[in-house]
Order: structure tokens, then C-alpha cells, then sequence
């Protein structure tokens, strides 16, 4: 019993990760809302952020900030991987431009069928 | 200055595209020159590069001045040399073409579409040159980006199906990225070399073959490969006529380009073609593709559509001949990529120039057309008779190439599904040249003969494009012998045999 | 259709949870990750630029590139919302809601028909949101500034803490975000005008792109902040940290100004004269 | 005390995920997809990744939320699922 519970606990994040992009992905898949769509289509993406910033987590280390010249010199093993922070910043920058267009695209749907309902937006094609 | 063209290819147009979104405000007949310029400069320093590549090799550039594990470096090579030059001329030649209806459709905001235009092409160009994974997927985001703004501007049911293609395209892209970062996981580096270099030793780790299978699927759903191309005929099929002429030829090509780069340059060939196991199913997926969208392209009722349909079987082409993994059909993939995205461009544009005039295109309204619209109808016939694979053209060698190498794989399945989608899109251009040939029915009375159509025919500043991607069709197919020799065999790793 | 979902999305989670067996632990140094590339820039990131938070000097020095493209991610989603949402024709709207100031009457005028905005009793309010209201009319003029502030402090210590060009253009981006609540949006887009906010966005990214097409034309490759030494007058390590200085301030003006386009376009759907 | 900490954000995590994909009125759901940036920006702070929370608590929490609302407004609140 307790192998497995080791085995959970050391790898506890990636555990979220894979919880919240199975979240995420069903949502964009089934939900019927294009609005309840795009915060699917968010959390998937957070998600894979979550993923890689845990890539980078080291136990026993510190914040990716130096001292400043005069500080102690730097060892490598002191400080967290700065490397995933890094691409991280550019995908949070890419799921709000990604929201911010789908948005738009919301709003352009709302405004030619009157609803945000998938179903009864493809029943109006359907008359048409 | 030549060697910094592989950071001017893409910085270039950037720059551009900001100048043109801000010169939008001041003067909107500015942006039109403006777009036109950067796009032929870019389109001269693509062959510039090329050449540069045929005499001497690959020309590496490192961002920032840092060497590459730690750097973000571009590398231009026999592979990517030749899409660059097709990307560039097809986004150059379909924006002439663009000036007619942008101006009419939505004159003011010109200056905007121009900018997206540009910048779409950047992120193009971009994906093609890079060496950096990471680098890969900001550059796909840009042109997604633009790419969901260009297909979503159209009317009626654009909106929805924009936003189904960002759905879809944010679920492949975000895959991509997963599968990017199960690589960093294990190898600790984004350098697509550098990762080369590192993988071998951990081919017996499954995180290895997770991210590959990752890596893929999201470039499937973003090549619209069949199973997952539901978003492509809507969003290709509604969008204003001049974008998806943009965005049909290139997009789906590029992301085999990508494929092919991280099949052979990322995974070695023989991860990809032997230890992973997947060659064989992916054959059979293509197979599946190549049938499928073929026969669903006959049910359309609408040009676009049809169109549409044609290019997920052309999908299908590519991706087959890629995963049979021997030189003809990979060449033949390489040379059908090129090949394909000039088709698509003639054919689409054809499209785009009925539309234009007519204001729709569904197959009863296209009666009588090679009288009203003679060199439109006879440019759509070459591009129709080169998708089909008629010799003189280009389509005709590329298929060639891919015929063969299914033959020395053995694999009939491929061939067979080849020739039943040539025998299909025969049938389906041959159903429009008839439609288009015949006069208008009179009216349901019966009596009245209205007289034979006068010739409008689109506006000559769309017909010099169409008719030059025309042309280009039978200069590809007379060159695409030595495109094939000197280019493409030096693409592909010797690995292969 | 929920079935089938549900179903590829177990799939998915199963492969996803057995692969994940075989990674290396959640956080140990000994990673792959940990130790290849990344302690080059633990160790050299203050040696080679001069700035103290490693995550902004290779977010702009060693990585710049990467970032130069995700600054025009975010101009392209503001001009995807402008060319998608705006409204430039103007159409005459419906009807308008005006307020009697002296007696708290609300006339509403039909198709088209309005008084001169600078009347004095008339005054126009929003036939959509909540009416005038003080508390929220005087806190949103009290905090607006501070936040500015606060948002020039995070851009100008992007090198020594955490923040940079992106946490301060969203700062100053939602700073105006908080007065166009607080108002009405008319009375926002007349101080911070669609014209100068769209110019802006391009202006931002150009100022990147320009610090690297300099750096190209003073001999080096693009983005290799040395090179601006010469220019700088200062050697060739200071000269990266200012370099990486211009080009957060280039990021922090494209991204305030997108997020308050993007702003202008939502809550407005395209005509940008009843908002939020 | 380090990953007690993260297990109790990565369950509110969670729980403000599936919340606000499953609450009816969309304006609830807005908000709450705002704790959802929030918490996650909580939990990179914790894991140390102080740049990615900033960013997620500016842009994820922040302006995210304020399109989310503005767009909601602009269409129906209520959903049928």
C-alpha cells in the first residue's frame, strides 16, 4: 500500500495536470455553450502550463532571482529552472490572444443567431 | 546584408505588417503597395536563400548571438529552402488578386486586413526556417491567430465555423506543445539539433513515444488529416473568398512540412519509420483520407466546399507518402507539397474570381460561365487538370512519385486509393466544365430565350494572378525533374533508401 | 456526443497517467530538465547581462526572439478583435436615454434623434448598465493613478523583481479598463481615443523589432544587445541590460494599449459608444 | 509544510475548475473562472515560478475575467447546460 502512496505523492502534480486537461478537453468536447467552449478551451491550456512549470520545480531551491553582484557566487542547484518560466510567460500571452479572439468570435455568432446554444444554432442553419 | 536574410525573412514582413496596421489609419490606399512590396521583397530573398543553399549547403543564423542550446538559432536547409520560395510566391500572387475584393467587401478596414495578411505570412515563413521547438509553436500561434481573424470575417455562417476552426486548432496546437514539453522533460533542451542529438539513447522510454504520438496529433488536427478535418470544408467553405485562397494552399502544408521536419530531422527515420510502429497505421489512415474525402467532395453542392473536400484528400496524398518511407514516396510527398499548394492556389483563386462576380457559387448558378467568364473557366480547367494529374502539369509527376514508392513499398492499398481519388477528381472537374458549358436552361415557361450571356469577366487585376499560378502549373511540371534531383534528393537522409 | 467525448478523454487520461509513471520525480534536481541547458543560465545570466531576475534576462536577452513573436501574438489578437467586431459605418441607433439633471427625469429620444452633447441639464447615460453612481465614480478616480504607478514600478523593476514588460502593460491596460467601468466608455475612448490606443500597439512592437534590426545594422545578429555598446557608450554587459531594458518598455506600451482595444471592441461589440 | 500547501490549492484548483464549467448562470461561471486563474496563480507562487504567478494574477485573473464579463454581458446569462 504504501508503494503506491509514495508513488502518488512523488508525482502528485503531474496527477493535476492530467486531471485538469481531461477536464478541460471534455468540456470543449461536450458542453453545448460556446462560452462554457472557450473556459474549457482556458483550462486546457492553463493545464499544459501547470505541466510545464512543474517540469521546472526543484525541491530544495530557491526563487530564479539572483543577489546582485556582491552576492554569494551562484551554484546551480540553489535556484528553481528558469527555462519553463520563461515559455510559460509566451503561452499565457497565447491563451489570452487566443481567448480575446475567440471572444470576438462569440460575440459575432451572438450577434447573427441571437443565441450562444450549439443545438439551436444548428437548428437555425437547418431552416435556412 | 545577405547573411542576416534568414532573420530578414521573417522580421521583414513583421515590421511590415505593423506599418501597414498603422499607415491603416492615416491613408487606407497606402496599405494595398505597401503589402505588395514587402511580400515581393520577401519573395526575392526566399530564392535568394535557395540558391544560396543549392551551391553551399545549409546556412545556419543564431538569434541574439547566443549558439543554439541556449539560443534560438535558424537553419535554412535543402527542405525547407524549397517551401520558403512556394510559401512566398503563393502569398505574393493571391495578394494581387486581393485588391478588387477587398476594397469592395470591406474597404475600411483595409488597412487591417492587409496587416493580417502580411503577418500570416511571417508566422508562415517562421515555422519554416526555425530550428527551435519551442520557437515552432509562437510561430504557429501567430499564424493561427491571423488565420482565425482572416476566416472569420466572412458573413452568415463564417462566425461559427471561425470558431469551431479555434477550437480545433487551439486543441492541436496546445497537443503540439504537450508533446514539446514531454521532450523537454526528458532531454532537457528546446534545440531541435540538439534534441536529435540527445534522443537516441532514450528510444526505450515510452514519455519518448507519448510525445511523439502528442506532436503528431496535433499537427493532424491542424493538416485537417481525416479523422479530425471536420473543421476545415466549413471554415475553408464560408470565409470571404480572398482569405481561404490565402490560407487553403498554405496552412495544411506547411504543417507537413512540420511533420516531415520532425519525422526526419527531430526522430531519426528510423525511430519514426521502425521503433515506433505507427507507419503502417498511419498508411492505412491516409488510405482512409485520400477515399473519404474524395468521394465526399462529390455530394457538395457548392464550389468551396467541393474545393475543400479536395484538398483533405490531398491531405491524405502527403501524409501516405511520407509514412511509406521510402525515397520515391517521400520525395513524392516533399514534391507534392510544392506541387499541391500552386494547385490549390489556381484552383482556389478561380474560385475566389466567381464568387467575386457571380456572388455565389453553387453548381445551379454556374451555367453558361466559359461564355461569361472565358479565361477564369479555362485557368480553373488547367488547375483542374493538374489536380486530376494530367502529364504536361505538375500534379501528374508528384503522383507519379508517389505511385512508384507505394509500388516499392508494396503497398497497393495506397496506389489503389491514388488512382480511385485521380478517377474522382476527374469526375468532379469534368461535372463543372459541363455545367459551365452549357447555356442557361431557358426558364421553367419554356419560351422565352433571353440572349446568350455577354463576357463580364472579373476585373484583369484579378486575372494577371490567376493566370500567372496557371502558368506556373506547367512550369513546375516541365522543372519538377530537376527540382526533384537537385533539391529535394538532398533532403531527405541518406537513412532512407 | 457527450458519450464519445467522454470516452477519448478517459482514453487520453489513461495514457497520459501510465506514461507519467516513467518521468523523473516531481522536483528532483537530478532531472533532465535541471541539468542540461539550464544551469548555463543560472550560472551566466548575471555574469553575461547584468540582471539580477534570470527569467527577464532570458525571456529578452538568450531567448528574445520567442518573446519579440509573442508581443505580435498579442497585437495580432487586438487587431483579429478590431477587424473582426468593429463597426465603422455608422448605422443611426435605436433609441437614447437621456437625464434631466435638475429633475432626475430620464427621457428616451427614437431613431436617431438626440440633443447637443454639450448641453447642460441633458445628460447622456447608457441605455444598458447601472446608472450613475457615486461610491464608484470617486474611488475609480482615486485609485486610477496609483495603479499607473504601481504599474510603471513593476515595468522599471522587471530587471531586479518579479514583473517586466507583459505584468505592467496589463497593469496599465486594466488601470484604463478600471476608469471605462467606473464612466461610462464615451467619456474613455474621448481621453485614450481607438486612433492613438491602435497606433500605440503597432508603436510597441516596432520598438522591439527596431532594437533588434539596430543591432543588425550595427554588424551583429539580430537581437545581440552587445552590439548597441558603441551606441550606448557604455561595454558591452551594461549594454545588454539597457537593451533588455528597451525592450521591456517596447512590450509594456503594446500590450496596455491591445488590452484596452480588446477592451473597447468586447464590451461594446464594434461600436464602441455604449460599453460596460 | 511545501506540499501540504500545494495539495490544498491543487484541490481548490480543481474544484473552481469543474465549477465553473458546470454552474448554469454564465456570469457565476465567469467569476469563478476568475478564482480558477487565481488559485492556479497561488500555486505557481507556491512552486516558486513568482514571474508566471505575477503574469497569470495580472492576465489570467485580471483582464481574462473582465473580457469574460464584458463578453457575457454583451450575450445571455442564463445556459441549458
Amino acid at each position: 500500500m504504501d508503494a503506491l502512496l509514495s508513488f502518488v505523492i512523488a508525482k502528485y502534480n503531474y496527477w493535476v495536470v492530467v486531471l485538469l486537461i481531461m477536464i478541460g478537453l471534455y468540456a470543449m468536447i461536450a458542453k453545448n455553450n460556446l462560452v462554457k467552449k472557450i473556459i474549457g478551451m482556458n483550462i486546457f491550456q492553463t493545464a499544459i502550463i501547470l505541466f510545464y512549470i512543474s517540469i521546472g520545480a526543484k525541491k530544495g531551491a530557491t526563487i530564479p532571482i539572483t543577489f546582485g553582484e556582491h552576492g554569494p557566487p551562484v551554484a546551480a542547484a540553489d535556484f528553481i529552472n528558469p527555462l519553463p518560466h520563461v515559455l510559460m510567460l509566451t503561452a499565457i500571452v497565447v491563451s489570452v490572444a487566443t481567448l480575446g479572439v475567440a471572444l470576438a468570435l462569440a460575440l459575432k455568432v451572438f450577434r447573427q443567431y441571437g443565441t450562444l446554444e450549439e443545438d439551436d444554432i444548428h437548428s437555425q442553419i437547418r431552416k435556412e | 546584408m545577405t547573411e542576416h536574410f534568414p532573420a530578414l525573412i521573417v522580421v521583414g514582413p513583421l515590421l511590415a505588417g505593423l506599418l501597414i496596421a498603422a499607415a491603416g489609419w492615416f491613408n487606407r490606399k497606402a496599405c494595398f503597395p505597401m503589402a505588395g512590396l514587402t511580400l515581393l521583397w520577401v519573395l526575392w530573398m526566399c530564392i535568394g536563400l535557395t540558391l544560396r543553399v543549392v551551391t553551399s549547403g545549409s546556412i545556419d543564423y543564431h538569434l541574439g548571438g547566443w549558439a543554439p542550446p541556449w539560443g534560438i538559432a535558424y537553419r535554412v536547409d535543402f527542405l525547407n529552402g524549397i517551401v520558403l520560395v512556394v510559401v512566398a510566391l503563393v502569398a505574393f500572387l493571391n495578394l494581387l488578386a486581393s485588391w478588387n475584393s477587398v476594397e469592395r467587401e470591406m474597404a475600411d478596414k483595409a488597412g487591417a486586413f492587409y496587416s493580417l495578411y502580411v503577418l500570416f505570412t511571417t508566422g508562415l515563413l517562421g515555422m519554416v526556417v526555425t530550428a527551435d521547438a519551442f520557437n515552432l509553436y509562437v510561430l504557429l500561434e501567430i499564424a493561427s491567430l491571423t488565420a482565425y481573424a482572416l476566416l472569420g470575417m466572412g458573413d452568415g455562417r463564417s462566425a461559427l465555423s471561425g470558431l469551431h476552426y479555434v477550437f480545433m486548432g487551439t486543441i492541436g496546437a496546445s497537443f503540439y506543445l504537450l508533446g514539446v514539453g514531454y521532450i523537454y522533460l526528458v532531454t532537457g533542451t528546446l534545440n531541435m539539433a540538439d534534441i536529435a542529438a540527445r534522443l537516441p539513447a532514450l528510444y526505450s522510454n515510452g514519455t519518448v513515444l507519448l510525445a511523439f504520438i502528442l506532436c503528431m496529433t496535433g499537427l493532424f488536427i491542424k493538416m485537417a488529416l481525416l479523422p479530425l478535418h471536420m473543421w476545415l470544408p466549413n471554415a475553408y467553405a464560408n470565409a470571404p473568398s480572398l482569405s481561404a485562397s490565402l490560407i487553403a494552399p498554405l496552412t495544411t502544408k506547411v504543417m507537413l512540412y512540420v511533420m516531415i521536419r520532425i519525422g526526419l530531422n527531430l526522430f531519426s527515420p528510423s525511430f519514426t519509420f521502425e521503433i515506433s510502429g505507427l507507419a503502417p497505421a498511419m498508411v492505412w489512415v491516409a488510405v482512409i483520407a485520400i477515399v473519404a474525402g474524395s468521394v465526399m467532395a462529390l455530394f457538395q453542392k457548392r464550389l468551396k466546399r467541393m474545393l475543400a473536400y479536395i484538398v483533405v484528400a490531398e491531405v491524405g496524398y502527403m501524409v501516405g507518402g511520407f509514412w511509406l518511407g521510402n525515397r520515391a514516396a517521400v520525395t513524392g510527398a516533399i514534391l507534392h507539397i510544392v506541387n499541391d499548394a500552386m494547385m490549390t492556389l489556381c484552383v482556389f483563386l478561380a474560385a475566389a474570381l466567381i464568387v467575386h462576380r457571380l456572388r455565389t457559387d453553387n453548381f445551379s448558378d454556374l451555367k453558361g460561365l466559359f461564355r461569361k467568364m472565358p479565361f477564369t473557366m479555362a485557368a480553373f480547367v488547367v488547375g483542374g487538370l493538374s489536380i486530376i494529374g494530367v502529364p504536361p502539369l505538375c500534379g501528374f509527376f508528384s503522383k507519379w512519385y508517389l505511385i512508384s514508392g507505394g509500388i516499392i513499398a508494396g503497398h497497393y492499398g495506397f496506389v489503389a486509393a491514388l488512382l480511385l481519388s485521380s478517377l474522382i477528381n476527374a469526375v468532379l472537374f469534368f461535372r463543372i466544365i459541363e455545367i459551365g458549358y452549357f447555356e442557361p436552361l431557358p426558364g421553367s415557361d419554356g419560351h422565352h430565350h433571353e440572349p446568350p450571356a455577354k463576357m463580364d469577366e472579373a476585373p484583369l487585376g484579378m486575372l494577371v494572378p490567376l493566370w500567372a499560378a496557371a502558368g506556373l502549373l506547367l512550369v513546375l511540371g516541365v522543372y519538377s525533374g530537376d527540382i526533384a534531383t537537385r533539391i529535394i534528393q538532398f533532403a531527405i537522409p541518406e537513412a532512407i533508401l | 456526443m457527450k458519450s464519445i467525448a467522454l470516452t477519448v478523454v478517459l482514453i487520453l487520461g489513461c495514457l497520459l497517467v501510465y506514461v507519467a509513471q516513467e518521468f523523473p520525480g516531481f522536483g528532483d534536481p537530478g532531472a533532465p530538465a535541471n541539468v542540461h541547458v539550464s544551469p548555463f543560465y543560472i550560472e551566466n545570466a548575471m555574469r553575461d547581462t547584468a540582471v539580477p531576475n534570470m527569467v527577464t534576462a532570458i525571456l529578452a536577452d538568450y531567448r528574445g526572439f520567442d518573446t519579440l513573436f509573442e508581443t505580435s501574438v498579442i497585437f495580432t489578437a487586438g487587431l483579429a478583435c478590431f477587424f473582426l467586431l468593429r463597426v465603422i459605418r455608422r448605422r443611426a441607433p435605436e433609441s437614447r436615454l437621456y437625464r434631466h439633471i435638475p429633475t432626475d427625469l430620464t427621457i428616451r429620444i427614437e431613431k436617431g434623434g438626440r440633443l447637443p452633447a454639450s448641453s447642460a441639464e441633458f445628460q447622456r447615460i447608457d441605455s444598458v448598465w447601472v446608472p450613475y453612481d457615486l461610491i464608484i465614480h470617486m474611488t475609480g478616480r482615486l485609485i486610477v493613478p496609483f495603479i499607473q504607478l504601481f504599474a510603471l514600478y513593476v515595468i522599471a523593476h522587471g530587471h531586479y523583481s518579479p514583473g517586466g514588460g507583459f505584468q505592467g502593460g496589463v497593469i496599465l491596460g486594466a488601470a484604463v479598463i478600471l476608469f471605462a467601468l467606473c464612466n461610462n466608455l464615451r467619456m474613455t475612448v474621448r481621453r485614450f481615443s481607438e486612433r492613438t490606443n491602435a497606433l500605440l500597439c503597432s508603436l510597441g512592437v516596432i520598438i522591439y523589432a527596431g532594437t533588434g534590426v539596430m543591432c543588425m545594422l550595427l554588424g551583429s545578429n539580430f537581437l545581440d544587445y552587445g552590439a548597441l555598446a558603441g551606441l550606448l557608450g557604455v561595454d558591452r554587459i551594461m549594454a545588454r541590460s539597457h537593451g533588455i531594458m528597451m525592450v521591456e518598455i517596447g512590450v509594456a506600451i503594446a500590450v496596455n494599449a491591445v488590452m484596452v482595444w480588446i477592451y473597447y471592441n468586447l464590451s461594446s461589440v464594434g461600436r464602441q459608444d455604449e460599453g460596460l | 509544510m511545501f506540499w501540504q500547501i500545494d495539495l490544498l490549492i491543487s484541490t481548490l484548483v480543481i474544484i473552481c475548475g469543474i465549477g465553473a464549467l458546470t454552474v448554469k448562470d454564465l456570469l457565476g461561471a465567469g467569476i469563478l473562472f476568475g478564482a480558477y486563474s487565481f488559485m492556479m496563480c497561488l500555486l505557481w507562487a507556491v512552486m516558486g515560478a513568482v514571474d508566471v504567478a505575477f503574469t497569470e494574477a495580472s492576465v489570467g485573473a485580471g483582464v481574462s475575467t473582465v473580457f469574460f464579463i464584458a463578453a457575457v454581458f454583451r450575450t445571455s446569462r442564463e445556459t441549458k447546460d
